[in-house]
């Protein structure tokens, strides 16, 4: 046994072992909680060990079983692969100090259950991560959505378990719906349904019926949330911050674009992606839904919702990233989904960190807040800027690579839609930690901490960490894109 | 069948006879059970004919897998004049199937029976098991058509009865009995009409010289008919939609022992009938075959897996909403081979193998259950995760089965029903499994939901453990629905050497 | 002879067979349905020994063409018929259908006695034989038993 | 003699006259509503479905049609009425949509097929002309039984048989499970009584005597049915009724009681397993041999047969072969005959207990 | 001599036959049980003894002949008895003749009512 299938087998045994241990340990929450974290920081050595193996020779590889003939459950890093389980693992460390702070700060029911689930949502990330084929994806994707229901169901009250049955309807009705045959679709084409560079499906496929599945697979891969099947995701904002922060900013939702980059360069490829007419039409829609989920987004007053929109419209670009299936609009796209994973992630954890300390959920009630608590609305301000793509933060290099690649290959209308909606972001954004910042007007005060001495260390220093990432990030990113670089060497 | 090439089960003395042994077996034991004095006795004999059975089964297997066709003369004369058995890879894998659900219930018949059946009546009830699974066998191994037709009530005139000594627990059993009978006997009368038709146009008895005679006889109204009563009567016993107004009540009313045989071999048992003689015995050329299928067979498939999907869904008793869905998996079974294509063939035996074993799991473990108490409804069960994790464990891995989740035995073949619908352009069809499979989610999630989340009714007893011995079947077929999950090869092999030993033949 | 004359028999096949069905599912009564059954299955028997019988051919117990029997039937009959139908110089019936019948008759009489044994069963448990009254009983135990909140089972 | 057809002619009047009849019988069924006279009807029914069986040439058909349809059927219908109700409920129009639709859908596809079956008394139908035929001409060399349906019955579908035994023997096992073996009756003296002498006393010396003359004759001639079976009509399942018949006198006349004391339940289903077991076993036997299942020719082992007088011509296998196991039909067929009567005549008793008698008989026609 | 025989065994077959017409007329005509117990019984006796015996002559002396006898014999047992059972059995429970009155007889129970006609 190789040490890349030990590895992969470490990376997917990792995140089990800790909600094995949760579980067991839900009588002592010190002991659990170390062990998560303890657990989360094993998983990002895994995962760092994993991409090294990953950028040069033959990328780890494990085939598990073959139940049919062409079809198995098998893993194979490849760089985007790589990327997102670095990342994931990463931001799950450091979200988890988060979580402690939060759930302990608000002293949560259930909260065995809870580290459970997010463990085994780890470990579903970690194989839709490193899964080998469109298979495999799909086996993981559905474990994602089944172990974050409880999640989103946390408080267990009318409103949580209605969002959580309309979570469930859409991923679950999309996926099995239209993924499922999507995927059947190419495996009857292909005969497999292996993720190949340059496309599985280059020079099988008439372009009629590349449309079809294609529309079939995006969506049904529904947690990338294009506009028509986007309705779960403000929905699930009903969860508590941590998982709203890590599973619907972060994991979640990238795994959804994550898998439509897998699916449009390791499937489709480029030249079935640029002659299939249903590109040009998912593309159109993308735009709509960028500049649609920032409109709205302005009129959300609830801090989350707002966030949420955004997301949409974040996740959008991604979406467009990868239609474009130009070796710039997947690098970007796979930029885009880590820079604006960590930019979003912060401003979650602030809204976080406010509402344990204030309970303050409005915007509008913000104003002069940031008087109490300036670390965290800073920290706000760099994730919003980061988000917005303003230099010199990390989100500021996917943008600009997505929309030279939009004008690149000739599709301007994507590229002013991705220029409108950064101005509209920056509209609904910045101003958030603006005015949180400027004193409050006339005698009005800010609110009170209802929590005596503020928000917990534990929610503030993640989410110092993060904003320092996207810093980071930004003066990496070099690094990042040109490991990026095989999976648009794949599509050229 | 690669695995069963070089699979010698017995010794060659008695795989020469194995064919005949595989239903003579299970009948005599009926008779030395029927003989046997007390329910122990009783029980230790049907487990014995049973195994006896599979052993037979495997070895039968064997030979075909070797030889292709196991044939086999009743008193030495050849066909037409003599009743030939004709085992070929089909027959084979309905034989192994049966054989083998029929050890795990006998198994599990040996606590079943104990709160549902007088003692002094155990000992019939077993005889009567053991009949109905000989005629069974019989039916699956057959190559003459009269003689399917005596088999085909072999395996039913016992089981009337046993299903309505269900009665003890629910009076229910008894017209849900009774319905049965008749629907069931006016079923086999049609058919044995069709079988009289086909014999005053060939003169013969025999499936293969049938089969050679039709051949030329395409135009003959009599034969077209007759296809049409063989099907339709043999439609009434597989519970072909709208014909399977009987099942329900039946299955949900029955001792559980016989629910659990009866959902996973009865009706598949009829499928085997209308198999072989649409694509054996009935010239596969000839038009009115095709159009049947296609117009009459398919679209009333497509709507069984709809309306009984929902029907399931919105019934309150537990074994009624398995029923239910029984007859749209039937649904399913009977698309894959009305696509006359060998992959719809493959698909759809692949699909009756599995749900065989996940609704035989069901079924016992829901009979498991109810052993403590009398649970009945849905919300009798609420809490039993907690009351008797393991059978749970195995009911839930059975659901999932049901419900097409991956790595388990129903997705496969889900999988391979859906490419076969590509692969002959019936994307309605293809609809139609997408959106059922929603629906079976629905109400297997509704299923689970009850059983795991609910806290047990306040004041009802709360259900108990299943004692280990039937356990052990129950986890063996739900294991089965895993493994073969995880690697389809022998059902596959299986599916897919039956499917071209079918459209292979002439 | 005519078409009509020569398929007599199916027409009598078929009007039993629609009247044994009719009667099956007509009636509500458990008992009747019973006997609509035997006469739905008794018509089977009409149609396959109506295929067996031979113009002329006498019962299948073979008898010396020489014999006085013999001699007495093929009188009646034209020499070259009996040269091409019949066997040692005696025609026969077609005993074939003959044997299927006996079992068809024997399958019979054994769902009789089945169906009527759950018929007084039935009886027993609901007092009537009647599928309507018996449907109502159930609907009625289980609209009582959902209100006594125990499980919907009858009696 | 102008061809085949002329002298079917006195055979065809008698054949439409008769099945002329069988339909309008089916018709009086369909209409009256007092079970009673449906089921003596039925009883006619049967009696004229032999005789035309016998026009047919298929004498060993119309035995047995004569012994179940309008003997062992009537009784068993009998005993059913008895323990339940014998008026049928009117039945509205509404009722008979339904099933009139389904039953002209059949009656469609049989005039459909109809038109396709050969002409009636054809010779050279096939299914007149192929395999039917060859039996006939193959029996003498085969089998050499003079009753060429007894051969097919016994010997060349003789697993047909077998299958036939069993689902007599299955049909007992259900009605013993669903009424019992009237075990309950026989613990009491009063109750386990048939209707017809509820009042047996000195008033029926008459029934006595002719009983106890008839009793033996019956037997007797069971046996002759049986053993005459290769040559003429009859086998061990006709017998086998025959015999059961001669209980069910017994028990009308003398009461279930002294029957059951007679003829103990338990034995009676143990004879019925047994004539089963003698059946497969004979199958078994063969295989022993050397032979295949149910062939005869290896019925007796290697040499033995060779021994036997007039071997040459005399296929002593086949010979026994049958005998042997129409032995078997002959035990099942009439134990589970008299398993099923007891079983209905024993629970008359607990039914009028149970149900209290109030319309659990009829009324006059 | 043997046509003579023949001829004559026709002719009693044919009484035979019309006396079971008439008997079955009365069956139907007569007014109450027991006199319609009386026609049929008369007829099946004497109409099956004049049928056999019409046969007996026109078969000849053989094997069949026999036969014939023991049928004979079988009938001529049964039927009285058959009659009798009946008569008895609508008597005990409680039909009025309509000739003659009704006495109470032994066996005549209540009981006895559910018996009489399910013979």
């Amino acid at each position: 046994m190789s040490t890349g299938e030990i590895l992969i087998l470490l990376a997917l045994a990792v995140p089990l072992f800790a909600a094995a241990a949760t579980y067991g340990l839900n009588k002592l929450p010190d002991v659990r909680e170390t062990v998560t974290v303890i657990a989360g920081l094993a998983l990002i050595t895994v995962c760092a060990a994993l991409a090294m193996r990953t950028g040069h020779g033959t990328p780890p590889q494990l085939l598990v079983v073959e139940p049919l003939a062409g079809l198995s459950l098998a893993f194979r890093l490849e760089p985007l692969g790589a990327m997102f389980a670095l990342m994931a693992s990463v931001l799950w460390a450091i979200n988890t100090l988060f979580s402690i702070g939060y759930m302990r700060g608000r002293n949560e029911a259930h909260q065995t259950r809870f580290y459970m689930c997010f463990a085994i949502a780890m470990f579903a990330v970690m194989g839709v991560a490193m899964a080998a084929n469109l298979f495999t994806l799909f086996i993981f994707y559905e474990v994602l959505t089944l172990s974050t229901y409880p999640l989103v169901t946390h408080k267990g009250d009318e409103v949580s378990r209605k969002a959580g049955r309309i979570y469930l309807a859409i991923l679950v009705g999309a996926s099995v719906m239209l993924f499922l045959p999507g995927v059947i679709g190419v495996h009857v084409i292909a005969g497999s349904t292996a993720f190949v560079p340059g496309g599985l499906l280059a020079g099988k496929i008439d372009p009629v019926t590349a449309s079809a599945l294609l529309l079939l697979i995006v969506f049904g891969v529904a947690k990338a949330a294009l506009i028509p099947v986007h309705a779960w995701l403000p929905k699930a904002m009903v969860a508590p911050t941590p998982v709203s922060a890590m599973l619907h900013a972060v994991a979640v939702v990238n795994a959804g674009v994550f898998t439509l980059l897998k699916t449009s360069s390791y499937i489709f490829g480029p030249n079935v992606m640029s002659e299939a007419p249903a590109t040009q039409w998912l593309l159109w829609l993308a735009a709509a839904t960028i500049v649609m989920a920032s409109l709205v987004a302005m009129t959300r007053d609830e801090l989350k919702a707002r966030l949420a929109w955004s997301t949409i419209g974040q996740l959008a670009y991604v979406t467009a990233g990868a239609l474009m299936a130009a070796g710039a609009g997947l690098v970007g796209g796979g930029l885009h989904m880590l820079t604006h994973g960590f930019g979003k992630i912060t401003l979650f954890m602030c809204a976080g960190a406010i509402y344990v300390a204030t309970g303050v959920t409005r915007v509008s009630e913000m104003r002069g807040l940031g008087r109490r608590m300036p670390v965290v609305f800073v920290a706000f301000l760099i994730g919003a800027l980061s988000v917005t793509g303003m230099p010199p933060f990390a989100g500021m290099w996917s943008k600009f690579l997505l929309i030279t690649a939009a004008f690149g290959s000739g599709r301007d209308v994507i590229a002013w839609a991705m220029i409108a909606s950064t101005i509209l972001t920056t509209l609904y954004l910045i101003p958030i930690a603006v005015r949180g910042l400027l004193p409050p007007v006339g005698d009005a005060r800010p609110p009170e901490f209802t929590r005596p001495g503020g928000a917990p260390g534990l929610t503030v220093a993640p989410l110092v960490m993060t904003a320092a990432g996207t810093v980071l990030l930004f003066f990496l990113i070099d690094e990042v894109a040109a490991f990026l670089i095989p999976i648009a060497g794949a599509a050229q | 069948m690669s695995f069963f090439a070089d699979l010698y089960a017995a010794p060659p003395a008695l795989l020469a006879h194995a064919a005949v042994l595989l239903v003579i077996g299970p009948l005599m034991a009926a008779a030395a059970a029927a003989l046997a004095p007390n329910a122990r006795w009783a029980w230790m004999i049907a487990v014995g004919g049973s195994v006896f059975a599979f052993w037979m089964a495997l070895g039968v297997a064997g030979e075909v897998a070797r030889q292709g066709v196991v044939t086999y003369a009743m008193g030495g004369f050849a066909p037409p004049r003599g009743i030939t058995f004709r085992i070929d890879a089909l027959g084979a894998m309905f034989a192994l199937l049966i054989s083998a659900i029929a050890v795990a219930a006998s198994l599990f018949s040996g606590h079943s029976l104990d709160g549902e059946i007088r003692p002094g009546k155990r000992s019939l009830f077993q005889a009567g098991f053991l009949l109905c699974q000989a005629g069974l066998l019989g039916m699956s191994a057959t190559g003459d058509a009269f003689n399917a037709f005596v088999f085909l009530e072999v395996s039913s005139i016992g089981t009337y009865a046993l299903i309505a000594a269900g009665s003890g627990r629910d009076r229910r059993a008894l017209p849900a009995a009774f319905n049965y009978l008749i629907m069931g006997t006016v079923g086999a009368t049609l058919f044995v009409t069709g079988v009289g038709f086909l014999y005053a146009a060939t003169g013969t008895l025999n499936m293969a010289d049938m089969a050679q005679r039709l051949a030329t006889l395409d135009d003959n109204r009599a034969v077209q008919a007759g296809f049409a009563f063989i099907v339709v009567g043999l439609g009434i016993k597989a519970a072909m939609f709208p014909l399977h107004g009987w099942l329900p009540g039946a299955y949900a009313h029955a001792p559980s022992l016989m629910a659990v045989f009866l959902s996973a071999t009865a009706t598949k048992a009829a499928i085997y009938l209308i198999v072989r003689f649409a694509y054996t015995v009935f010239d596969p050329g000839a038009a009115f075959v095709a159009h049947f299928m296609d117009w009459i067979v398919a679209p009333l498939a497509g709507t069984a897996i709809i309306v009984c999907s929902l029907q399931a869904m919105f019934q309150t008793e537990l074994r009624r909403m398995l029923a239910y869905s029984s007859v749209a998996q039937v649904g399913y079974i009977l698309l894959g081979v009305a696509m006359g294509t060998a992959a719809g063939l493959t698909g759809g035996l692949l699909h009756l193998f599995n749900h065989a074993l996940m609704k035989a799991a069901l079924f016992m473990a829901v009979g498991a259950m109810a052993l403590s108490v009398k649970a009945v409804k849905l919300t009798d069960f609420s809490g039993a995760a907690r009351s008797a994790p393991w059978t749970m464990a195995a009911f839930g891995v059975a659901s999932f089965s049901l419900m097409g989740v991956p790595l388990t035995a129903g997705f496969l073949s889900k999988w391979r029903l859906v490419e076969a619908a590509i692969g002959v352009e019936w994307w309605w069809a293809v609809a139609v499994i997408a959106v059922s499979s929603l629906l079976a989610l629905v109400y297997v999630g509704r299923m689970l939901e009850v059983m795991v989340f609910r806290s047990a009714v306040a004041g009802g007893d709360a259900i108990k453990e299943a004692p280990i011995g039937v356990l052990i079947p129950l986890w063996m077929l739900a294991m089965a629905s895993v493994w073969f999950g995880v690697d389809a090869s022998i059902p596959e092999g299986l599916a897919r050497a039956s499917a071209a030993a079918v459209l292979g033949v002439r | 002879m005519s078409f009509v004359t020569s398929h007599f028999n199916y027409v009598v096949v078929i009007v039993l067979m629609m009247g044994g069905l009719f009667i099956t599912f007509s009636t509500g009564n458990l008992i009747k349905r019973m006997i609509g059954l035997a006469i739905f299955q008794t018509s089977v028997g009409v149609l396959y020994i109506s295929l067996g019988k031979v113009a002329g051919g006498t019962a299948a117990i073979t008898i010396e063409a020489t014999s006085e029997a013999g001699r007495a039937l093929s009188s009646k009959l034209d020499p070259g018929y009996v040269a091409q139908y019949g066997v040692d110089g005696v025609v026969y019936s077609n005993p074939l259908p003959h044997v299927l019948i006996l079992t068809a008759i024997v399958v019979g009489v054994s769902t009789l006695a089945v169906g009527l044994a759950i018929a007084v069963r039935v009886r027993e448990a609901y007092g009537t034989v009647e599928a309507g009254e018996i449907a109502a009983a159930d609907q009625a135990a289980i609209a009582q038993a959902d209100r006594r909140k125990s499980g919907g089972r009858g009696r | 003699m102008s061809g085949p057809l002329a002298m079917l002619d006195v055979g065809a009047i008698i054949n439409g006259v008769l099945l002329v009849m069988l339909v309008v019988l089916m018709c009086a069924i369909a209409r009256v509503r007092n079970l009673l006279t449906a089921i003596l009807l039925m009883g006619v029914y049967s009696l004229v479905m032999a005789v035309w069986l016998t026009v047919m040439d298929a004498a060993d058909v119309a035995f047995t049609e004569a012994v179940v349809g309008a003997g062992v059927s009537t009784v068993v219908l009998l005993g059913a009425i008895l323990l339940t109700r014998s008026e049928t409920a009117a039945i509205s129009w509404k009722a008979m949509i339904a099933p009139g639709l389904a039953v002209l859908v059949v009656g469609g596809l049989l005039v459909f097929a109809a038109q396709d079956l050969p002409d009636f008394g054809d010779p050279a139908s096939p299914a007149n002309a192929y395999v039917g035929k060859l039996y006939l001409e193959m029996t003498g060399g085969d089998i050499g039984a003079a009753n060429v349906v007894t051969a097919v019955l016994g010997s060349y579908r003789g697993f047909d048989t077998l299958g036939e035994t069993t689902v007599i023997f299955a049909a007992g096992l259900g009605v013993a499970l669903m009424l019992g073996f009237g075990e309950r009756a026989m613990s009491d003296r009063e109750r386990g009584r048939m209707p017809v002498n509820v009042s047996a006393g000195e008033d029926h010396v008459v029934l006595r005597v002719m009983a106890k003359l008839l009793i033996p004759l019956i037997v007797l001639y069971a046996f002759y049915v049986q053993f005459h079976g290769d040559l003429g009509p009859g086998g061990g399942f006709q017998a086998g009724v025959i015999m059961a018949v001669a209980v069910i006198l017994h028990a009308l006349v003398f009461g279930l009681d002294a029957t059951m004391h007679a003829v103990r339940p338990g034995v009676a289903r143990a004879i019925a397993a047994l004539g089963v077991l003698v059946y497969a076993g004979v199958g078994i036997a063969n295989i022993v041999h050397g032979g295949t299942f149910l062939n005869y020719d290896y019925l007796f082992p290697p040499g033995v047969e060779a021994r036997l007088p007039d071997a040459a011509h005399h296929n002593w296998g086949q010979h026994f072969g049958i005998m042997a196991i129409e032995a078997g039909v002959l035990l099942t067929v009439a134990a589970t005959m008299i398993t099923v009567f007891y079983g209905f005549a024993g629970r008359s008793a607990e039914a009028v207990a149970v149900v209290g008698g109030d319309d659990t008989h009829g009324q006059n026609p | 001599m043997v046509e003579a025989l023949y001829w004559i065994g026709c002719g009693l077959t044919l009484l035979g036959a019309l006396l079971t017409v008439v008997g079955a007329a009365g069956v139907l005509r007569f007014p109450d049980v027991y006199t319609r117990i009386h026609a049929a019984s008369i007829t099946d006796t004497g109409g099956a003894t004049l049928l056999l015996l019409g046969l007996g002559l026109m078969s000849g002396l053989q094997f069949a002949t026999l036969k014939l006898v023991i049928v004979w014999a079988f009938i001529m047992l049964t039927s009285p008895a058959a009659a009798h059972a009946l008569a008895n059995a609508a008597y005990a429970s409680g039909l009025t003749p309509w000739i003659g009155e009704f006495r109470i007889i032994k066996g005549a129970t209540p009981d006895a009512k559910k018996t009489g006609n399910a013979s």
